[in-house]
């Protein structure tokens, strides 16, 4: 399915969307722009931190909620454009949900389980408690109320057609997110034959009959890493902070890298992927799912 | 190299990576901490491990220059590659010593803002959140926090309550609201080092870090700063100190002055 | 470390066990003959189903309390052991906190997440809930206590000396066990180098800090399957039914299959291994953990 | 293969399998639910999927002989190799449309005892328990239970409820409880199938195996059966469904008599 279609039918407005589940790697930005091109309206994003795409995604005017740990930039600090909305609704006013990122993740793991919230320790003593209406305090411990997304977006490495994923490098909140969503979207460096999927169920990601879409979108986490694939491009987010630090700036920024640009392929055109693909390979030992 | 020629995040790297104790099991933030970690894994805690939120453990630090935890580089020799529940679950057991939080605010009872600056309905000031950093300020065994020394971060009170340190500074504050773990023991400045008793309560002043005075410090502290018996000053980093940090930080990423 | 002084250190009188934990797969059944010759008493046994592993245990005195959703023979059905231990109390009194399979999985879940309980819809309306102390009925939810076991014993295919395993197929409990108990220990068909483990970071089970001992045991697994290395052997679970039917029959087996038989490798010399061995290899794709 | 020559457990794996609809995620418990799985897949039921509480989903059915869900051939191709208690997320949402359960006692109302007969506190007889009976019985959408039909099984009163069903038939009692789905649908024994109202409440003789009769079950069932308007005869298994059975269950493992 092309990511067009993909944002089209599964992403309607007002949806609940967790996306960038696995924090700093991973983060799926190719969809995170076509939402952005599609002039999506009131979503709420769902994640535990947010490495700049939540912030392009504010910045564009899609976001009526955020719920998540932390949103801007890792390597950057601030998200320019999440503190325009805050402090000055600019393009709107937002409402935000915080959370730690243990505390998102027991959220999700509530919706997965279908119970109407989690207990945990952590958020004992902090001003979170009083800003999230979904935490509460009770017999000492602070309940976490589920977070149900609409749709979970997940970039991995390989998928197959019929929506076997296989991620790996660190998780975050992706499998819970996923389970906790009604429906996922993937989107995959490599689309595989499913002889490479099956041939390890355990890495598989999620149970297929989450899945809506795969899309095939090589390059679709840049600048983000992708073990295997591509290194963090440090630059990129360094440009990004430093010209949306305006709102014009802003503007600029995502009419030449998002507005202007019809699809992922016309995008890489423009990044020097060369120098951030991963070159050197180093293979998993295989195990071994003889059965006779 | 000589002992002068090194920037103030080089000696804050340096002074965090004496924190780490051997065996800890640390769980390594953003930034300098990632510095830090490898720093003291290459010299006095060779049996450290680091576990990061993002869902690693690791015991050598990573080979390659990293932007982030999860930067490839982090991932490849990694002891466990895994859900940021899972590491969180050994945090909530206890299992971590010692954790590193950045802060933007932070007051006399080590509690942390890095949230909201004027009201959270309408800031002044909106920062990024808590990412894992009130995980970490509520379950870790201790956890030290490193910013920029300024008037305005080092305040009366702060604005909210991110990441809570010792509360109102009563004793037992922790124990009575259900923390688990023992709460900040030190904040690690761009001038000083400040400490906290071992059982909570309020900073003091440990050490001065080289070329700085107690009373640059408490100009630019806003509260009445206390001293410790006999402030020190604060070793710098030692040449071995440095060249680790600068094999791990090439560039000057993190550590030289933008 | 031998499973006999991985015993001795690691399983003292009266432990809390969590053993057997991926169900039919992987049940760590030299570890746990190695218990009944060591003599251990007063054990609480946690897991999900039981074959017949815990009725083994039971029926050699070992056991205190069965903490678990199913104890039995999977293919043969009842658990003669079990059986004669609950109704006449031989060879003593056995105490037993019912579960279901998903409410023992969320005992460990708590514990490994350290708050004293999380809630569940399942098991509402079930007498289940009158038997078991640690689960109790409120605001509409089961709220299924904390089990924290002081050791769970792991069967995996491959693990390191340090303490990294690998291990596929189905893993039931598995994981939260590891991260509830104060202790692994790790049985394993193979002791491979370090460079095979951390080969494949999200393959490694639990973190080693949890893990005590690793015990190179090939065969410990016998008579449950371990995908890629052996076949269930339905017939010693058919023969083991038959023969403990009565309690002088168990004796006999339990003479002769562990009490007189010194070590695995002696067992293994009475077992027709040749037939149960898998020899059609099927390996998993590899996944490239290329960092540069 | 002529009709008659099948045993009681061939036509109740038979029908079993024809409660299985296209589509279904099917939540397959052990023994004869399995062969009823792998037999609607290769006939009414091509996109059927199969869910494995011991943390496995599968399409196609093993290639080889399963005598438990977690034996090598189940995990071979397997869609998802996973924990259980992702598999009882999916149950516990109500994506799980159709589980199967065995039982040792069961009453009118679809209650099922596969824990203890008699005190649990002393009891005449110690079953196995639930295993993920009770998962099943109150987080699936519809259940259907597999049973040998004999007096002391189906019985006025079941010794311990492990898995519930329509509780005390009164409608509603499900909702009122907190139960998530639907509840029994049916019981199939070695005589017959006994199907339930939709909303619940009470079971009524839907069908009698062929070979038997309505006085037979009758006298076999410790209560009072009520029957439905018009009681069928059970359709014997087909030539193809037959054939599958045996394919899939080779020596009758599961399906001759001991």
């Amino acid at each position: 399915m092309s990511m067009a279609e993909a944002i089209t039918r599964f992403v309607p407005d007002g949806s609940t969307v967790a996306i960038g589940t696995s924090l700093e790697p991973l983060i799926p930005f190719a969809a995170g722009h076509e939402i952005i091109r599609q002039q999506r309206r009131d979503l709420e994003l769902v994640g535990p931190i947010s490495d700049a795409l939540f912030d392009q995604l504010i910045g564009a005017g899609c976001v009526r909620r955020v719920t998540a740990a932390w949103v801007g930039n890792v390597s950057e600090g601030l998200g320019h454009c999440y503190r325009r909305a805050c402090e000055q609704d600019i393009p709107r006013a937002l409402e935000v949900h915080d959370h730690s990122n243990f505390s998102i993740s027991l959220a999700l793991w509530a919706a997965a389980w279908n119970v109407p919230n989690l207990p945990t320790r952590t958020l004992l003593g902090s001003d979170i408690l009083k800003t999230n209406p979904n935490l509460s305090v009770g017999f000492g411990l602070v309940h976490v109320g589920a977070v149900r997304p609409d749709v979970a977006v997940i970039h991995v490495q390989r998928a197959d057609a019929m929506g076997r994923a296989h991620a790996w490098g660190p998780l975050g909140i992706t499998e819970e997110a996923g389970l906790a969503a009604d429906k996922v979207i993937l989107t995959c460096e490599e689309l595989v034959d499913v002889d490479i999927t099956l041939s390890d169920p355990n890495r598989i990601l999620l149970p297929e009959t989450k899945v809506v879409a795969v899309v095939h979108e090589p390059g679709g986490a840049h600048p983000s890493p992708v073990q295997g694939h591509f290194k963090r491009d440090h630059g990129f987010y360094r440009d990004y902070a430093e010209q949306s630090r305006t709102a014009e700036g802003f503007a600029a920024w995502l009419k030449s890298w998002v507005l202007d640009v019809p699809d992922r392929a016309t995008y890489l055109k423009r990044v020097d992927v060369d120098s951030l693909r991963i070159r050197h390979h180093e293979y998993s030992a295989p195990a071994d799912y003889g059965d006779e | 190299m000589a002992t002068n020629s090194y920037t103030p995040q080089e000696l804050m790297v340096a002074v965090a990576s004496r924190e780490i104790r051997d065996g800890d099991l640390v769980f390594v933030g953003m930034r300098l901490p990632i510095l830090a970690y490898a720093v003291a894994r290459n010299a006095h805690a060779p049996s450290a491990r680091g576990l990061f939120e993002v869902g690693l453990m690791r015991d050598q630090p990573a080979a390659g220059f990293l932007g982030t935890m999860g930067d490839p580089p982090n991932v490849a020799g990694a002891l466990w590659s895994t859900r940021m529940s899972n590491a969180m679950a050994l945090m909530a057991q206890g299992h971590v010593d010692l954790g590193f939080i950045g802060g933007a605010e932070v007051d006399r009872f080590g509690n942390l803002n890095t949230s909201y600056v004027g009201d959270p309905a309408k800031p002044t000031v909106k920062l990024p959140g808590s990412g894992g950093g009130a995980d970490i300020a509520i379950l870790s065994r201790r956890w030290v926090t490193l910013m920029n020394h300024e008037r305005r971060r080092l305040v009366e009170k702060v604005s909210f309550v991110t990441s809570p340190g010792h509360g109102d500074g009563t004793p037992g504050w922790r124990q009575r609201n259900g923390l688990l773990g023992g709460g900040p023991a030190a904040i690690i400045t761009t001038l000083c080092v400040l400490r906290f008793p071992e059982h909570g309560g309020e900073a003091h002043l440990a050490s001065v870090h080289p070329g700085h005075t107690v009373d640059e410090v408490r100009a630019e502290t806003s509260w009445d700063l206390q001293l410790a018996d006999h402030v020190a000053e604060t070793p710098p980093p030692s040449d071995s100190e440095l060249a680790a940090i600068r094999r791990f930080d090439p560039d000057g990423f993190w550590t030289r002055p933008a």
